[in-house]
């Protein structure tokens, strides 16, 4: 047992633990919110030293390489970065902050050991860890309604998916007599074929889909966003989605070949691109928008997964962590914006332009972005992505994304109006933009533009990542 | 040598259904909450029954764990339920939770 | 036919009828009463099928604590205010339906799955074999349903703090 | 170290004749508008020049045996090459001649008409532009050459129409030009491309080779190109049924009329049609199209000009029925009548209109009438000059017309059908008729003779800008008595022109000459007893039939006619109905896609707010279905 | 095909000093709008200079690709930069650094959020430079939407009339197009097997068969055509360019439009000559209805810049006409074509630009007697329509006859359409010049000034460069033919 590999993890824990105690203690807001970036900060400094580690755990059920480790350091980053915008945490009671931190550290846990895990035990275990350490999140909004029809959506289709992912997961082990991800690919050729191998393990991706917010287990997204705080929102889009697609990448890649899988999985890829994207168009309230476009998002990254092959995942995994930058961005935007914890709606970003020159730029570059407009980073994870799907023979899906692409646009632009060209209806006082807010923004936009003109470094690390896959 | 073991998946299939059932149709949280105890537990049985048919325990461990996590999902489940009738008087799930302060205590 | 097999169907049959009453009882206490008794069924069939340990987790478990549970909270609340109709027509027909059609699928699929049709070997996993497997090998999924039931129960303790707070403060 | 390079005289003044004038163009537009006297000094001077340069060129090359051509490529892509050359033969040299020597005149005259007005330096801008384009075309060497200054005379011909374009009757006129033509030129350029397609190359010396044409094109498409470019002429030289523009262009100042929509611009078709005479002739029904629509025109023109009251229209019908005149001779195989006819005619014409401009000018009216009745007499060096125009018009011995008609009348004679000759002697009568009536009008008032009209020096302007216009008028009258005389001369130097060896022979008759001059005198005669004659109610034979004057005095309705197709079939018709289509099939359907697709998101949008069973319900239908095509497929 | 190597690397410092411009403008504070239009003006005026630079300096004999840079820049998917100008960019090159130099020029006078315009504007001309010198399939559909995306701010934020509406529809519209092109971009680079989005490698390569040419053609002349306004896909064009303001106007009509179509011929043609082949007769029937159609509802619309949106889509039609014809006449017609109509529209557009800041109308039937009351500004608006009439002399004639003289030789029917369209194209610019330069000066515009001095020198610039090369077509010509010999 060698317990190296586990630093990460291991330091993850160690956080939680220190949070759980200062939850006990109950700190002022503004000691806990500087513990928790410091956590984060070193969390993300742990996970990027031991990047390199490789080995397996538990009889393979746990395997570190350099994948699962680049998951890991997305993940921690993503915990530093949302760790940051919790400054301005008035979306949550100032006293339950620490109990708040301690959620987060242990959801991040959750998510690294789904990063790892190669046997469905562990993965489905985590995967339930993480979930419900998210559900309480969204429950803990101060602004009580909101927060529990929030979270009681969530939950209710948590739990369902959930039920779904144990049956395709008992009817998968059942067809192949296997949980290990290995042992399953490793299953007769004739029961690989069998068609209700296929329907357990799509039921077992139910999970999975449902973290990602794919349709259709995507039905829980806009009203969590919306109830929830707005850093755990952040949160949602963010880190969680990088966790799903490190889950999905590991159990998707051994399945190869699975015709009717693939076939499932375009359907659902073109159904989430078209209805998150139209149904983002009506949208009012920022966050609600926002799911409705990381619903969208999920089927372009439907697209990269059900390549499956290595151009695909690459694709999949530099999209996401492009989503990664681009939705944190937009969030930070927001958050300092509606710095009293409420929901913004999209008109009240009016006049930002003149309020905080730099919070627009940022604000549309990642727009830009989302929308998958060159030079961002957006722009190269599409490209990408439909590179794979076009290499495999998808053009037609690709052409219906290119589409979706554009009515998402309208949204993107829509918003982006609102704060370049209204006028708020009485003269707003320029923002307050804290210092460390103004260089993060920076650093994004800088992030953002680098990465989609120069996305070399990025794409080989990520292609050295894919390689490690067994 | 008791059943085959479709049989058993039929039945766990089944239970499946009726859960999915439970949860889709009425019109009370908690019986939705009931209804996805039902579909754990089918999920369960199937394990239990693929345990047996490959002859080893990992089915039968799934199965502890997912004891344990219906239990937490009950926990919160029905806490979160209280939480809710506590504001609003009500079980629907069509329920629109009145705003804050105005609870219907 | 050996008796295993038939106490495995009349089993079944019980659990499966107390879980369709269970499902369609207006009165929700009768209704979990119900379920406890499929799980009682569930039980059997576990201890039929070879798990001994599990099935009296199960009684423990399901049965006692969480179905324990449930009345407790359906007695806290008054159930006088439910709505009338528990459901709407439409509701039922389409639900069933959705229903129907997943069984009737995963019935099809379960009968042309290769090897499906095997009878299943009995076997036994006694408790202390179970035991000793889950605790060398599981050992992580352990630690992680163990943070799952500590969050499980923060959570809830937030939600009763709520409660309470928004109780004394009323 | 002295320049030597062989410098051709004839290339180097040519190119000068040509330059002079673009440059002062370039010049006044560019660099010294605000002073007036300059301008005019520079145009003249570079107009006067050219016109030595012309004349000198002339002279140099009498008699010469071949065309001289000067050919540089202006611009080589694939196939598409096109020169810019100058041919010298004796027609170009006598076109270039008489351009110069009318638009020299014609500036020269301005000065005094011109005075006073606020656009005066725009005014000689665009005169030079013109004498440059013109002058061009003349020259030009190859057909697309005269394409692209042809396109140029029409522009300037555009700018000078609407040179009063504060005046919404001179704009819609100058815009009416430029559009008309351009109908022909459009004909022209799809001839000429097709021409150029089949041929390699639109040199026009090429062009006028029967054996070079036949070598590479069929018959039909001889025809069909012909017909093609003779709808450029058609256009240019507002023949029927293009003519209508001509008599609105009237709306420029009198000038502008004199020079470029009587006696050089509208002359351009008719040149055209000489330049490539050895092409068309090689079509016999290109011919007789050619005949056919200089005969209607030559009729309806007269017969407009037979109850018109303005006396610049009068003249501008006049125009348009000798055009069609020239081009009956040159339809009717004679190359020599139409061209002789086409000089005579820029002498007389100019002078017909300068005069004309001198009562305008003085009584700021157009109406003949009233000219007379405020004693336009009194105005004697115009009322004389104005005489003799008509009288050359009319094609009364001595004077030009005379000789020039006669020719063509003895051309028409050898056509087989004496219809023709009919037709044309009854045009060359109606001619008389009408030159004469007005001139009566204007010399007889009848009523009011209102005798305080000042007479002929003093004037309200200048009087050096008076003498300037009445030295043109005299220089041009003396034109066009003396022109007449040097048929012979003419002749014998257009023998080596291009196209020339395919000219027909001209009928020699005796008796042609007495009897085109009695037809002439009678027509004289006629006018004298209906409008010269002391108890003359001034009452032309035409408007005693009412209906039948009232359809000529509205130009047969040809005018009403292409407003109502323009307003019906184009504004109100295909343009609404395209800019319907526009709205609401091609960006209605644009607007809504987009228009649909929020809808449909709208709609979606609402089911995520429902009830939270309803969307477990769609997910498990979903999951349901996915498996149920699983067990189906499988 | 000859690549001659760059000695100095010109084509990146163009670029450079667009994105210098960028910089400089957005290090320059808000409050001193002065300094960031003579910054604007000193930094296009390089790229312009180095545009005329590129053009004179282009070894004509030698024809090929020359100032050619090359960089590995992402190896693992084959992208490169890779920069190079032949005979079709170079005209372009000059094209935009005339219409961006000018541009800048006439927005002097602006005062509403000064620093954000010219900032968008560089970016915009950023991405249009690039796409003109890009040989790399990839960074040519950067360049491509890099140009459009700045796209809507620009309307949206200094336009007129409906402008939000407008700069959505345009924006989406253009964007559609780029939808189409990407994947026919990832196909073609897929299906080569080459692993390479290096332009002249998949050209030389000749590896797709005839069905991939076809498919790939198709989805390059829809999406680039969108932005050459094809027809049926013209309609953003006019909406677009009525909301634009002045400069965005002359620098959309005048240079991005072309865009569209260098993307069919660069792209298109170059990669899919086999695809080309088989759409050409449906290219020339759409561009005939854009010719056609295009000038007749431009007869009938009421507002100044509707006119010269449908001119536009007319204008273009006569670009798209050429490219279908396959001669080598037409192409070099076509690249003339572009260039001349982006002189022109530029020249339109800020003319009417100007109209439009001092009479705050655009409707024709309140405008009248300008040439009375602005005596300037309505000689460049007729300068500027005569142009786009096709008089000789002016740069677009060339462009006109040769794609008419290439068309009648292989579609004779829509060579006889487009060259009837003329007469109706004359109607429509003259009833609109006719309606608004003349007639009486109107009263309640007496007291406006006309252009000053400094408003007029990027008019006199454009008005130059259309008689420079109305004169002397060959100097544009003899570039283009450089490259267009190539395909024959």
């Amino acid at each position: 047992m060698n317990w190296q590999l586990l630093i990460p993890e291991l330091g993850m824990l160690s956080a939680a633990a220190l949070f759980l105690v200062l939850a006990c203690l109950r700190p002022d807001p503004r000691k806990a919110y500087l513990v928790a970036v410091t956590a984060g900060a070193a969390s993300a400094a742990i996970c990027l030293a031991s990047v390199f580690l490789q080995g397996e755990l538990f009889g393979g059920a746990y395997r570190v390489d350099l994948l699962s480790q680049s998951f890991k350091c997305l993940l921690s980053i993503g915990f530093f970065l949302v760790a940051f915008l919790c400054g301005e945490l008035e979306g949550v009671p100032s006293q339950r902050h620490a109990e708040f931190y301690f959620l987060m550290t242990l959801c991040t846990l959750a998510m690294m050991l789904m990063a790892s895990g190669m046997h469905l035990l562990i993965i489905y275990l985590a995967l339930e860890l993480s979930s419900y350490s998210l559900y309480i999140m969204v429950l803990m909004r101060s602004d009580e309604p909101q927060g529990l029809s929030s979270g009681l959506n969530y939950f209710l289709v948590g739990i369902s998916a959930s039920a779904i992912m144990l049956f395709g997961m008992a009817l998968t082990y059942g067809a192949t007599g296997a949980l290990q991800l290995q042992d399953i690919a490793a299953a007769a050729p004739e029961i690989i074929a069998s068609p209700l191998t296929a329907a357990g393990i799509l039921l077992t991706l139910g999970g999975f889909f449902f973290k990602l917010a794919v349709f259709p287990f995507h039905f829980w997204a806009p009203e969590a966003y919306q109830g929830a705080p707005n850093q755990v929102a952040t949160f949602i889009s963010t880190v969680s989605k990088v966790a799903a697609v490190a889950i999905l990448v590991r159990v998707i890649s051994p399945l190869h070949g699975m015709e009717l899988l693939v076939k499932a999985m375009i359907a659902m890829a073109v159904v989430s691109m078209t209805v998150g994207n139209l149904c983002a168009i009506a949208q009012k309230d920022f966050k609600r928008l926002m799911a409705f476009s990381s619903i969208a998002h999920a089927g372009y990254l439907m697209i990269g997964l059900l390549c499956m092959n290595a151009a695909g995942y690459t694709g999949a995994i530099f999209y996401v962590t492009a989503v990664l930058i681009l939705k944190f961005t937009c969030f930070m935007v927001m958050i300092t914006i509606a710095d009293d914890g409420r929901n913004l709606q999209i008109s009240e970003l009016a006049g930002l332009h003149r309020r905080s020159p730099l919070l627009a730029m940022a604000l549309m570059m990642a727009l830009f972005g989302l929308a998958g407009i060159p030079p961002t980073i957006g722009f190269s994870g599409k490209l990408l992505l439909f590179t794979a799907a076009v290499g495999q023979g998808y053009l037609l899906l690709v052409l219906i994304a290119m589409a979706n692409v554009v009515i998402s646009l309208y949204y993107y632009l829509m918003v982006l109006k609102s704060a370049y060209l209204d006028e708020p209806p009485s003269e707003l006082p320029p923002l307050k933009v804290s210092l460390p807010t103004q260089m993060m923004a920076i650093v994004m936009t800088a992030a953002i533009v680098i990465a989609g003109i120069y996305p070399n470094t990025l794409l080989m690390w990520v292609a050295e990542a894919v390689r490690s896959l067994p | 040598m008791i059943v085959p073991y479709y049989h058993v998946i039929i039945l766990a299939a089944m239970l499946f259904a009726l859960g999915m059932f439970c949860t889709l149709a009425r019109r009370n949280l908690i019986m939705i909450l009931l209804g996805v105890e039902i579909m754990l537990n089918a999920a369960a049985l199937a394990f239990v029954g693929a345990a047996l048919q490959w002859q080893q325990m990992e089915g039968q461990a799934v199965v502890l764990f997912v004891l344990a996590v219906a239990a937490a999902e009950v926990s919160v489940g029905l806490a979160l339920m209280v939480s809710i009738y506590r504001r609003s008087g009500s079980l629907d799930p069509d329920v629109r939770l009145t705003p804050a302060g105005k609870g219907a205590e | 036919m050996t008796l295993f097999a038939i106490l495995f169907y009349a089993m079944a049959a019980l659990v499966l009828l107390s879980t369709a009453l269970a499902a369609t009882r207006r009165n929700m206490v009768h209704a979990v009463l119900c379920l406890v008794v499929s799980f009682f069924g569930t039980a059997m069939l576990f201890y039929l099928l070879g798990a001994p340990f599990l099935a009296a987790l199960e009684i423990i478990i399901y049965a006692g604590a969480i179905m324990v549970l449930f009345l407790f909270i359906i007695m806290m609340i008054r159930t006088d205010r439910q709505p009338d109709k528990i459901f709407t027509t439409g509701r039922l027909i389409a639900a069933g339906s959705i229903c129907a059609v997943f069984l009737f699928a995963l019935v099809g699929l379960t009968l042309e799955h290769p090897g499906g049709r095997d009878l299943l070997m009995a076997a036994q996993a006694s408790p202390a074999e179970f035991g000793f497997y889950v605790f060398k090998y599981q050992w992580l999924s352990i630690e992680i349903v163990s943070m799952l039931l500590l969050v499980a129960l923060i959570g809830a303790l937030l939600l009763g703090l709520k409660l309470r707070r928004r109780s004394t403060d009323a | 170290m002295p320049l030597s390079f062989p410098i051709d005289v004839s290339l180097a003044s040519a190119a000068a004749a040509l330059l002079l004038p673009l440059t002062a163009f370039g010049i006044i537009m560019v660099a010294v508008r605000p002073y007036r006297r300059l301008c005019a000094g520079i145009s003249i001077a570079a107009v006067g020049l050219s016109l030595m340069l012309a004349v000198f060129l002339l002279i140099r090359h009498l008699g010469m045996p071949e065309p001289v051509v000067y050919q540089k490529s202006w611009l080589a892509i694939g196939m598409m090459h096109i020169p810019f050359g100058i041919l010298l033969d004796p027609s170009s040299l006598l076109m270039l001649t008489v351009v110069s020597l009318i638009s020299f005149l014609v500036q020269v005259y301005s000065l005094g008409y011109m005075a006073g007005d606020p656009g005066f330096s725009r005014y000689y801008g665009c005169m030079s532009l013109f004498a440059w384009a013109m002058m061009t075309l003349s020259i030009s060497s190859s057909l697309i050459q005269i394409y692209i200054f042809w396109e140029l005379v029409g522009l300037s011909s555009y700018l000078l129409i609407g040179f009063w374009f504060e005046k919404f009757s001179a704009s819609e006129a100058g815009k009416k030009a430029f559009v008309m033509t351009r109908f022909g030129d459009v004909a022209f350029l799809l001839g000429l491309v097709l021409l150029w397609l089949q041929m390699g190359d639109l040199d026009i010396v090429r062009l006028n080779d029967p054996a070079a044409v036949t070598q590479n094109l069929s018959p039909a498409m001889i025809t069909l190109t012909g017909l093609l470019i003779f709808g450029g002429i058609v256009g240019k030289s507002a023949q029927f049924p293009l003519m209508t523009w001509l008599p609105d262009a009237m709306e420029g100042p009198t000038p502008v009329s004199a020079l470029l929509h009587s006696a050089t611009m509208v002359a351009a078709g008719v040149y055209l049609f000489a330049r490539l005479f050895g092409y068309f002739s090689l079509s016999p029904t290109m011919m007789s199209v050619c005949l056919a629509i200089g005969t209607i025109s030559l009729l309806m023109a007269s017969t407009m000009a037979m109850v018109a009251r303005d006396i610049k229209q009068v003249w501008a019908y006049s125009t348009i029925s000798q055009l069609g005149f020239m081009l009956m001779g040159l339809g009717a195989g004679s190359f020599f009548s139409g061209v002789f006819h086409l000089m005579t005619h820029a002498g007389f014409k100019a002078l017909l209109f300068l005069s004309a401009g001198v009562f305008i000018h003085h009584f700021n009216t157009n109406d003949a009438f009233s000219i007379g009745r405020q004693g336009g007499r009194k105005l004697k060096s115009a009322t004389i000059c104005m005489m003799v125009a008509a009288g050359a018009l009319s094609g009364l011995p001595p004077l030009s017309g005379f000789f020039s008609k006669e020719l063509i009348l003895g051309r028409l004679l050898e056509l087989g059908n004496p219809a023709w000759f009919v037709a044309g002697a009854l045009g060359a009568f109606l001619t008389a008729y009408y030159a004469f009536r007005l001139v009566f009008l204007i010399l007889f008032p009848k009523t009011g003779d209102a005798g305080a009209a000042p007479d002929d020096g003093h004037h309200h302007h200048q009087p050096a800008g008076a003498l300037a216009m009445n030295a043109v008028l005299w220089i041009l009258a003396a034109v066009t008595i003396v022109l007449g005389f040097w048929e012979h001369h003419v002749t014998t130097f257009l023998a080596s022109a291009l196209g020339a060896g395919r000219s027909q022979p001209i009928g020699h008759h005796p008796w042609l000459p007495i009897a085109a001059g009695l037809l002439a005198v009678s027509a004289v005669g006629l006018a004298w007893l209906e409008f010269g004659r002391k108890k003359a109610r001034q009452i032309g034979f035409i408007e005693r039939l009412p209906a039948l004057a009232r359809f000529f005095a509205q130009r047969w309705y040809l005018d009403r006619l292409y407003r109502y197709l323009l307003d019906k079939w184009v504004y109100q018709g295909i343009s609404r109905l395209f800019t319907w289509n526009d709205k609401k099939v091609i960006d209605g359907a644009v607007d809504g896609f987009g228009g649909t697709a929020i809808h449909i998101g709208t709609l979606i949008g609402r089911l995520h707010t429902t009830m939270i069973q309803n969307r477990l319900m769609v997910m498990a239908l979903a999951i349901v279905l996915m498996v149920l095509y699983f067990g189906l497929s499988g | 095909m000859e690549l001659q190597y760059a000695t100095f690397p010109f084509l990146s410092a163009l670029l450079l000093c667009c994105v210098v411009g960028l910089a400089a403008i957005l290090f320059t504070p808000d409050s001193r709008p002065g300094t960031i239009k003579r910054i604007s003006a000193v930094f296009s005026g390089a790229t312009l200079c180095l545009s005329i630079y590129l053009f004179m300096a282009y070894d004509q004999p030698l024809g090929g690709y020359q100032f050619v840079e090359r960089l590995d820049w992402v190896p693992s998917l084959g992208i490169s930069y890779f920069n190079g100008v032949d005979g079709f960019s170079l005209p372009m090159l000059l094209l935009t650094g005339i219409v961006f130099f000018t541009a800048v020029l006439t927005m002097w006078e602006l005062e509403k959020r000064v620093k954000e315009f010219f900032a968008l504007i560089f970016l915009l001309v950023t991405g249009v430079f690039g796409l003109f010198i890009s040989l790399d399939l990839f960074f040519i559909f950067v360049w491509f939407d890099v140009s459009l995306f700045p796209m809507y701010l620009l309307i949206a934020i200094w336009g007129s009339t409906r402008k939000e509406y407008g700069a959505m529809k345009l924006t989406l519209y253009l964007l559609a197009g780029s939808a189409l092109i990407l994947p026919a971009i990832i196909y073609l680079v897929v299906h080569s097997g080459l692993q390479t989005f290096d332009l002249i490698a998949l050209i030389n390569a000749h590896a797709f068969s005839a069905h991939q040419q076809r498919l790939a053609f198709l989805m390059f002349y829809i999406g680039f055509g969108i932005l050459a306004g094809v027809f049926p896909f013209h309609t953003w064009s006019p909406v677009g360019h009525v909301a634009a303001p002045t400069a965005v106007s002359m620098i959309h009509a005048g240079v991005l439009m072309k865009l569209g179509a260098f993307g069919i011929l660069r792209v298109g043609m170059f990669l899919c000559p086999e695809g080309w082949q088989h759409w050409a007769p449906l290219m020339a029937l759409l561009a005939t209805c854009g010719i056609v159609y295009g000038v007749f509802v431009g007869l009938s619309q009421t507002d100044l810049k509707f006119v010269i949106g449908y001119s536009s889509v007319s204008h273009m039609g006569i670009v798209g006409l050429g490219l279908s014809t396959m001669t080598l006449e037409g192409l070099n017609g076509a690249v003339f074509q572009m260039f001349a109509h982006g002189i022109m529209t530029a020249l339109l557009f800020s003319s009417v630009g100007h109209i439009y800041d001092r009479t705050h109308t655009k409707t024709i039937s309140e405008l009248g007697g300008l040439s009375r009351t602005m005596p300037r500004a309505a000689t460049f608006f007729i300068m500027a329509a005569l142009a786009g009439i096709g008089v000789p002399c002016l740069a677009s004639f060339w462009g006109e006859l040769a794609v008419f003289l290439s068309c009648v030789k292989v579609y004779p029917i829509f060579g006889a359409l487009s060259i009837g369209a003329l007469v109706v194209g004359a109607l429509f610019m003259l009833r609109v010049v006719q309606k608004i330069c003349y007639g009486a000066p109107l009263e309640h515009f007496s007291g406006l000034s006309d252009m000053t001095a400094a408003m007029t020198t990027p008019r006199i610039i454009l008005v130059s460069v259309i008689l420079l090369f109305g004169f002397f077509p060959g100097l544009l010509f003899n570039m283009i033919n450089t490259a267009a010999i190539q395909f024959f």
